[in-house]
C-alpha cells in the first residue's frame, strides 16, 4: 500500500512528466492559455494515458513479449494510442463542443504527445504489474494535468501583465516553466526517502 | 477604536473617509440672492427629456410648467422664477465631457410671482394614484442624486406591494450636508413627506436611516416623528457608502436585493429625505420642485454652508454667494466619491445636485498612479463583493468580456476601491470606460441587427416588386394576346361575312 | 476645461487614502527590523556585511533593469520593494555565507524573480524565495553551512575586520562556530543514519527560548518575528488569514504524526520554531503580489504553504521546505484566485442572482 | 508474418471499436456558416469583396477570409467572428472610427434618386427633384450610395458624440 502511494507521488510530483521528464511540452505551451482549456486537455490526456497504458501493458505482455515482437513496440503502441485519442475526440465532441473548439488541433495531436508514448515506454522498462502500471500511468497523467492547470493559471495572469517586450510571449512562458520546475524540485527525494 | 475592536470587528465593506462635513453642516441655511437668469436643462432626471411647452418671449410665473414629461419615465420642468423665456437652446451640461444640453433660459423679472397653486389640506384622503399624479406633475425626482422620477417609483411600490419605506438620510458622501440640514431645519416636512409616500405606496412602516455622525439630525427627526409610531428613526453606522440603496437596505432590514432586481422586489422602497420634503411641498402646498438645498463646500470656498437655491442658477452664482478664496482647480456636483466633474462654473444647478464642491489645487493633487500590487484593499473595501483589481487588469489589457466575467455589471461605481488603492489606480474610471464601451458595443449590435432587418425587408420588397411586375407583364401580355385573338376572331368573321 | 486640469477628465473619486505602496513597504521593513537586528547581534559582523551586500545587489539589479527598459528608476526604487526583496532574501541566508551568495541571490531575485515579468505587481513568484531556492539548488554546500551563534562583542566573535574577511574571503576555519547544523537538518541526517529521534535529540543543538541557535540570519528569533507580524496585522498591512493558516498547516500534521510516532516525527513546537516557518508565515507567504486576495483563498493558500513545508521537511530531500512550499503555492495562486471569489452582493456563490425574499 | 497478422488483427479490432463508438457518439455538423451569417450586418454592401454577406460567411467558414473583412461591422463584428471561429487576432489592426453615417450635402444634391435605389437598408428618402435625406437610425454607413451619387453630394462622417453616448477615456497606463 505504502509503496503504491509513494510510487504515485513520485510519478505525479517528483518525476513530473512535464517538469522533470520534459515530455508533452507541445501541449504544455500550446493549450495553457485558459484554465478551463488546460483542465479539459488534462482530463482528455489523463484518459488517453491511463487507457492506452493499460492496453499497451496487455499488448506488451500478451502479444509482443510472448511472440518476441519487441521491435514492433513503437508501432503498436502508437496504434493503440491513436485509437484511444480517436475515441476521446469523439467523446469530447459529443459531450462538450465548446471544449472541442477550444482544444482545436491539440486534441488529435494527443496522439503525438510524447507524454503518452513516454509513459507507456517507461512502464515497459519498469516491468510493473498491471495494477501498478495503471496507477503509475494515472498518477503521471494527474501530475501532467496538475502542471497544465497551474501553468494555465499563471499564463492567464501573465496575459494581463506588462511583460517587457524582450520577454513577452514564449520566453516568459519558459522562464515561468523553469521557475515552476525549480519549485517542484522541492519534492525531490520523497519517493526514495 | 480599541485594538481588540480593530482586530475583530472588521467591517465587511466600505471605507471611512475624512468627512469634512463641518463647519458647513453647522452653518445656518442661507438663501441665494435671486439670479438674473436661470437655465433649466430639459433632462435633469433619468428617462426621457422633457418637451418644452413655452415659446421664446413668453412671460412665465414662478412654478409655471415650462416643459412637460415625455414618455413613461420622465419628469416635467417648472419655472423657478417669474420672468420671460429668453432662449431655448444649449447650455453646458453638468457632465465631465462639457457637451451641450438643451435648456430653457428664463430672465427673472424680480417679482417672483407664484402661479396659482392647488394645496391639499388632507393628503391622506386622496387616492394613492392621485398623490402619484400630483407628485409627477410637480416634477419631483430622487434628490439624493439618482434623479429617478419619484412618482414612477410610487407606482412600482404599489404594484409590488411594498411594506416598508426606507427614508435615506445616510448622506455618506464627505463634504455634503444638504440632507443633514433639511433634517435639522424642517424635520416635520420630511416626516410628513414620508407619511404621504407611505400612503401613496401602501407601506406599513417607514425606517429613517441616519448616519450616526449627524446627532443633531437624529434628535430633530426623533422629535418630529415622536407622534407617528409608524415612522421609526434608525441611526446607522457612519460608513461610506451607507447612503447607497442596497447597503442601507441591508443594514436596516437585513435583506439583500438580488442582482439585476429592484429594491421593491424585496418589499422595500427607498426615498431620500430631501425627496420626502419635496413630496410634502408638492402635495401639501401644491408647489412644484423649483428649488433645492445645496451644500457649497470645499477648500476654495470662504464661507462653506448650505444654500437654498432656485434650480437653473449657475454654479458661479452659488460660489459668489459663499465666497471664493482662490480660483478653484476642480468643481464638482455631488460629493467627492461619486460626484460629477464640471467643466467650468457656468453650469446650471440641476435637481440631482446635492452639493457644489470647489477644491483648491492643493486638494486636487493626487499621487501618481503606480502598478497594482494586488494588496486586495479594493476587494476588502468593495461593498458589492467584487474584485476590482481583476476587473481593472482585464480592462487594461483590453479584455472587456473578462471584466464582465468578474461581474462588472454589479459595480455601483461607489469609488471605495479607487479611494483605498495604495497605488492610486483610477479603478472607477476603468470601470466607467468599460461600461461605456460595452454599451456602445451593444448599441452597435442593435444597429447592425436593425440594418439587417431593413436589408431583408428591402430584398423582400424588391422580390415582390419584381414578381408583381412580372405578373403584371404576364397579365398584359395575356390581355394583349386575348385582344389580338379577339381581333383575329373578328377579322375572319369579317372576311366570312 | 478647468484651469489646471488636463484634456482628459479624471473620474471620481476625488479623494484618496494616505496609504501608499511606499508606506506599506516601509512598515513591513520596520516590522522586520527587530528580528534582523537580533540576527546581526547573534551572528556578528559577517551577517551585517551579508545583509548589506544582498540589499545592495537587489537595489542595483532593479535600477539596472529599469535603466535597460528606459524607465525612470527614481519612483520605482523609491517604493522600497527592491530593498524589501533583498532584505527578505538576506534574512533567509546562512549568516556567514560568502558575499557572492548574497550578490547572486539579490540579483537573481530581482531580475529573474521580478523584473522579467514587468516589475512590481506582475511577478508570479515571490522574488526573495525565487532567489533563495535558486541558491539552494545551485550552492547547497554554502546554503546549508550554519554557524553557531557568536554574539557580537562577545570574546570569540569576529570583529568588524575579521567579519570582512569571512564574508569576502571565505570562511576562517579558526572559529569553532563553523560546521554546526540546524535542528531540522540535524534530525534529518540522524534519521538517515538510522538513529531515531528519541536518541538523536539528546545531543541535538538545543534551541534557546530567545532564538540563540544555528540558523538563517533573521529566522531564529521567532518571538521578534511574531511581534513584527502581529504589529503588521494590527496596522492592517496584512490580514491574519495566511499566517494563521500556514502555522496551522505545519502544526496540525506535525502534532498528529508526532502523536502517532514520536521516534520518527518531530513535535509541532519544534517545527514551528525552527527554520523559516515564522518568517515565512508572517513575511514571505503574505507577499501581496503572489498570494490570493480573498480571505478564503488566503486560508487555502496559507494551509497549502504550511502543509507543503511540512511534507518537504519530513519526507523530501531538503531539510527546509518553506521556500519551496511558498513557490509551489505561488504557482497555485491564480488557480486559487479563480476558484475562491468573494460572494457578490445579490448573488449566490456561483454568481447566480438571489431569489428575492419578501 | 506473425507481425503482419497481429498488427492487422489489432488494427481491425480497434477500427471496429472506433466505428461502433463513432456511431454512438455521432454529432451533427456544426452549422457554422449560418451562425457566421447571423453575425454579419446583412446589408449585402459588398465592401468585403464578396457578392453578399452569405458568400462572405461561406468564405469565413471555409477559412478563406479573415474575420477583419467587414468594414461596416467594425471591431464588434470582427471580435464576434473571431470568437466564433476560435481564432485570436490582433484587434488593434482593425480600423474602427466608430459607427459612420452618410450625410447629404443639401446644396449639391440634385434629387436624382440614384442613391436611394442602391441603399441596402432603405435609409435614403426623397422624391425625384427633391433634396434627399438620410434616416440616421437606419443608415449602416456602408457607403454604397457614395459612388452612385453623380454630384458627389454624399459623404461619410462619424456619428456625432452625444451625452448618453459619451464614454470615459481609458486611463493612461502608468
Amino acid at each position: 500500500m505504502k509503496e503504491y502511494a509513494l510510487m504515485m507521488i513520485g510519478a505525479a510530483l517528483v518525476n513530473n512528466v512535464i517538469l522533470a521528464r520534459f515530455l508533452g511540452l507541445c501541449s504544455f505551451m500550446g493549450v495553457t492559455t485558459r484554465i478551463d482549456t488546460a483542465a479539459g486537455m488534462g482530463l482528455a490526456t489523463t484518459f488517453v494515458i491511463t487507457v492506452s497504458s493499460m492496453a499497451d501493458w496487455a499488448v506488451q505482455n500478451y502479444l509482443l513479449a510472448p511472440f518476441g515482437l519487441g521491435f514492433l513496440r513503437t508501432v503498436t503502441f502508437i496504434l493503440v494510442i491513436a485509437s484511444a485519442v480517436q475515441f476521446t475526440e469523439l467523446t469530447v465532441r459529443k459531450v462538450s463542443p465548446s471544449l472541442f473548439q477550444m482544444l482545436g488541433i491539440y486534441l488529435p495531436l494527443i496522439t503525438t504527445n510524447c507524454a503518452v508514448l513516454g509513459v507507456a515506454l517507461l512502464l515497459v522498462e519498469s516491468r510493473l504489474s498491471f495494477l501498478a502500471s495503471a496507477l503509475f500511468a494515472f498518477a503521471s497523467s494527474l501530475g501532467y494535468s496538475l502542471v497544465m492547470v497551474i501553468f494555465a493559471g499563471l499564463r492567464e495572469r501573465l496575459a494581463l501583465a506588462t511583460v517587457p517586450r524582450l520577454f513577452a510571449g514564449p520566453p516568459i512562458g519558459f522562464i515561468v516553466a523553469s521557475l515552476l520546475a525549480m519549485a517542484f524540485m522541492g519534492f525531490s527525494g520523497i519517493s526514495t526517502g | 477604536m480599541g485594538l481588540i475592536e480593530r482586530l475583530f470587528r472588521e467591517p465587511r465593506w466600505g471605507v471611512h473617509p475624512d468627512d469634512h462635513k463641518r463647519p458647513a453642516a453647522d452653518a445656518p441655511l442661507r438663501v441665494l440672492p435671486r439670479p438674473a437668469r436661470v437655465h433649466l436643462p430639459l433632462q435633469q432626471h433619468v428617462g426621457g427629456a422633457a418637451r418644452p411647452v413655452v415659446l421664446v418671449g413668453q412671460k412665465v410665473l414662478k412654478g409655471q410648467l415650462l416643459a412637460q414629461s415625455q414618455g413613461n419615465i420622465s419628469a416635467p420642468i417648472h419655472a423657478p422664477v417669474s420672468g420671460t423665456v429668453t432662449a431655448i437652446g444649449e447650455v453646458t451640461a453638468p457632465h465631465p465631457s462639457g457637451l451641450g444640453l438643451a435648456a430653457i433660459t428664463v430672465e427673472a423679472d424680480g417679482a417672483d410671482r407664484w402661479i396659482e397653486t392647488d394645496p391639499v389640506a388632507d393628503p391622506f384622503a386622496l387616492a394613492p394614484e392621485e398623490i402619484a399624479r400630483r407628485t409627477a406633475a410637480a416634477g419631483v425626482v430622487g434628490l439624493g442624486g439618482a434623479t429617478f422620477p419619484a412618482a414612477v417609483k410610487f407606482a412600482l411600490g404599489r404594484r409590488l406591494s411594498v411594506r416598508t419605506l426606507i427614508v435615506n438620510g445616510g448622506e455618506c458622501e464627505p463634504y455634503l450636508s444638504s440632507d443633514d440640514r433639511i433634517m435639522r431645519d424642517c424635520p416635520a416636512q420630511v416626516v410628513d413627506g414620508a407619511r404621504i409616500i407611505m400612503h401613496a405606496i401602501g407601506a406599513e412602516s417607514a425606517l429613517v436611516g441616519i448616519e450616526d455622525n449627524k446627532p443633531e439630525a437624529i434628535a430633530a427627526m426623533t422629535r418630529a416623528a415622536a407622534t407617528y409610531p409608524e415612522v421609526k428613526i434608525r441611526p446607522v453606522p457612519a460608513r461610506y457608502p451607507m447612503g447607497s440603496d442596497k447597503q442601507l437596505i441591508e443594514t436596516l432590514t437585513g435583506k439583500e436585493v438580488p442582482a439585476d432586481a429592484r429594491a421593491a422586489e424585496v418589499g422595500v422602497l427607498v426615498h431620500n429625505v430631501s425627496t420626502c420634503a419635496a413630496v410634502h411641498r408638492a402635495i401639501r402646498l401644491g408647489q412644484p420642485l423649483v428649488e433645492r438645498i445645496v451644500t457649497v463646500n470645499g477648500g476654495a470656498v470662504t464661507r462653506p454652508g448650505n444654500v437654498l437655491a432656485p434650480l437653473g442658477c449657475l454654479v458661479d452664482d452659488l460660489l459668489a454667494c459663499c465666497g471664493v478664496k482662490e480660483k478653484p482647480a476642480r468643481l464638482l456636483f455631488g460629493g467627492p466619491m461619486m460626484g460629477t466633474l464640471l467643466p467650468h462654473g457656468r453650469v446650471p444647478l440641476v435637481k440631482g445636485a446635492s452639493g457644489v464642491l470647489a477644491f483648491t489645487a492643493a486638494e486636487t493633487a493626487v499621487p501618481a498612479t503606480g502598478p497594482c500590487i494586488r494588496c486586495g484593499s479594493c476587494t476588502r473595501a468593495c461593498p458589492m463583493g467584487l474584485l476590482p483589481l481583476e476587473m481593472a487588469a482585464h480592462i487594461r489589457a483590453g479584455d472587456l468580456d473578462g471584466a464582465v466575467g468578474y461581474s462588472l455589471s454589479d459595480c455601483i461605481s461607489c469609488g471605495c476601491c479607487a479611494y483605498v488603492c495604495p497605488s492610486h489606480i483610477p479603478l472607477v474610471q476603468y470601470f466607467s470606460h468599460a461600461k461605456g464601451e460595452l454599451a456602445a458595443r451593444e448599441r452597435a449590435r442593435l444597429r447592425t441587427e436593425a440594418g439587417r432587418r431593413l436589408a431583408e425587408a428591402r430584398l423582400a420588397r424588391l422580390e415582390r416588386d419584381a414578381k408583381e411586375k412580372a405578373e403584371l407583364a404576364a397579365r398584359r401580355q395575356a390581355e394583349r394576346a386575348a385582344a389580338r385573338a379577339r381581333a383575329g376572331a373578328a377579322k375572319p368573321a369579317e372576311q366570312t361575312t | 476645461m478647468m484651469p489646471g486640469s488636463s484634456e482628459r477628465p479624471v473620474a471620481a473619486p476625488y479623494a484618496a487614502t494616505a496609504n501608499s505602496v511606499r508606506r506599506v513597504m516601509t512598515w513591513v521593513m520596520a516590522a522586520l527590523t527587530p528580528a534582523t537586528l537580533f540576527g546581526f547581534w547573534l551572528y556578528g559582523w559577517p551577517a551585517v556585511y551579508l545583509w548589506i551586500v544582498t540589499v545592495a545587489a537587489a537595489t542595483l539589479g532593479e535600477g539596472f533593469c529599469l535603466r535597460l527598459m528606459r524607465r525612470d528608476a527614481g519612483p520605482t526604487l523609491g517604493d522600497g520593494s527592491a530593498v524589501l526583496t533583498g532584505w527578505l532574501l538576506a534574512v533567509s541566508l546562512p549568516p556567514w555565507a560568502p558575499w557572492w551568495i548574497g550578490a547572486f541571490g539579490g540579483l537573481f531575485s530581482v531580475i529573474v524573480g521580478k523584473q522579467v515579468f514587468g516589475g512590481l505587481g506582475q511577478n508570479l513568484f515571490n522574488p526573495a524565495m525565487v532567489g533563495r531556492v535558486a541558491l539552494l539548488i545551485s550552492f547547497p554546500v554554502q546554503m546549508t553551512a550554519w554557524v553557531a551563534p557568536l554574539p557580537m562583542f562577545s570574546v570569540s566573535a569576529p570583529g568588524p575586520l575579521t567579519g570582512l574577511m569571512i564574508t569576502f574571503h571565505g570562511m576562517q576555519p579558526a572559529f569553532d562556530a563553523v560546521a554546526s547544523a540546524s535542528l531540522l537538518g540535524f534530525a534529518k541526517t540522524e534519521m538517515a543514519r538510522g538513529i531515531d529521534l528519541a536518541q538523536s535529540l539528546l545531543h541535538a543543538p538545543v534551541p534557546s527560548w530567545y532564538g540563540s541557535r544555528p540558523g538563517s540570519l533573521g529566522e531564529t528569533a521567532s518571538w521578534l518575528i511574531v511581534a513584527g507580524g502581529a504589529a503588521m496585522i494590527c496596522l492592517r498591512i496584512i490580514s491574519w488569514h495566511i499566517p494563521l493558516a500556514m502555522l496551522l498547516g505545519i502544526a496540525v500534521p506535525a502534532a498528529l504524526l508526532h502523536a502517532v510516532d514520536p521516534a520518527c516525527y518531530l513535535d509541532a513546537g519544534t517545527h514551528l520554531l525552527s527554520g523559516g516557518a515564522m518568517l515565512g508565515a508572517f513575511f514571505i507567504a503574505t507577499d501581496y503580489v503572489t498570494s490570493p486576495n480573498t480571505p478564503r483563498g488566503q486560508l487555502v493558500f496559507g494551509a497549502g504553504c504550511g502543509l507543503l513545508s511540512y511534507v518537504i521537511r519530513t519526507w523530501a530531500g531538503y531539510p527546509e521546505g518553506v521556500a519551496f512550499a511558498v513557490l509551489l503555492m505561488n504557482s497555485l495562486t491564480p488557480v486559487i484566485d479563480s476558484y475562491c471569489r468573494p460572494r457578490i452582493y445579490g448573488r449566490d456563490r456561483r454568481g447566480a442572482a438571489l431569489e428575492p425574499e419578501k | 508474418m506473425l507481425a503482419v497478422v497481429s498488427l492487422t488483427a489489432l488494427g481491425i479490432a480497434l477500427g471496429t471499436l472506433l466505428g461502433v463508438a463513432a456511431r454512438y457518439l455521432a454529432v451533427e455538423e456544426n452549422p457554422l456558416e449560418a451562425e457566421l451569417q447571423a453575425l454579419l450586418p446583412g446589408s449585402q454592401c459588398g465592401q468585403c469583396g464578396f457578392v453578399g454577406c452569405a458568400q462572405a460567411a461561406a468564405a469565413l467558414a471555409r477559412g478563406e477570409a479573415s474575420p477583419t473583412l467587414c468594414p461596416p461591422g467594425g471591431r464588434a463584428v470582427t471580435e464576434a467572428i473571431a470568437a466564433k471561429l476560435g481564432i485570436r487576432i490582433d484587434l488593434s489592426a482593425v480600423r474602427d472610427d466608430g459607427p459612420l453615417l452618410a450625410v447629404v450635402a443639401e446644396e449639391i444634391c440634385t434629387g436624382c434618386c440614384r442613391c436611394s435605389k442602391v441603399c441596402p437598408t432603405d435609409a435614403i428618402i426623397g422624391a425625384a427633384k427633391q433634396i434627399h435625406n438620410i434616416i440616421r437610425e437606419a443608415c449602416t454607413g456602408c457607403g454604397a450610395c457614395l459612388e452612385r451619387c453623380p454630384t458627389e453630394a454624399i459623404g461619410l462622417m462619424p456619428m456625432p458624440v452625444t451625452l448618453p453616448h459619451w464614454i470615459w477615456p481609458k486611463p493612461a497606463v502608468a
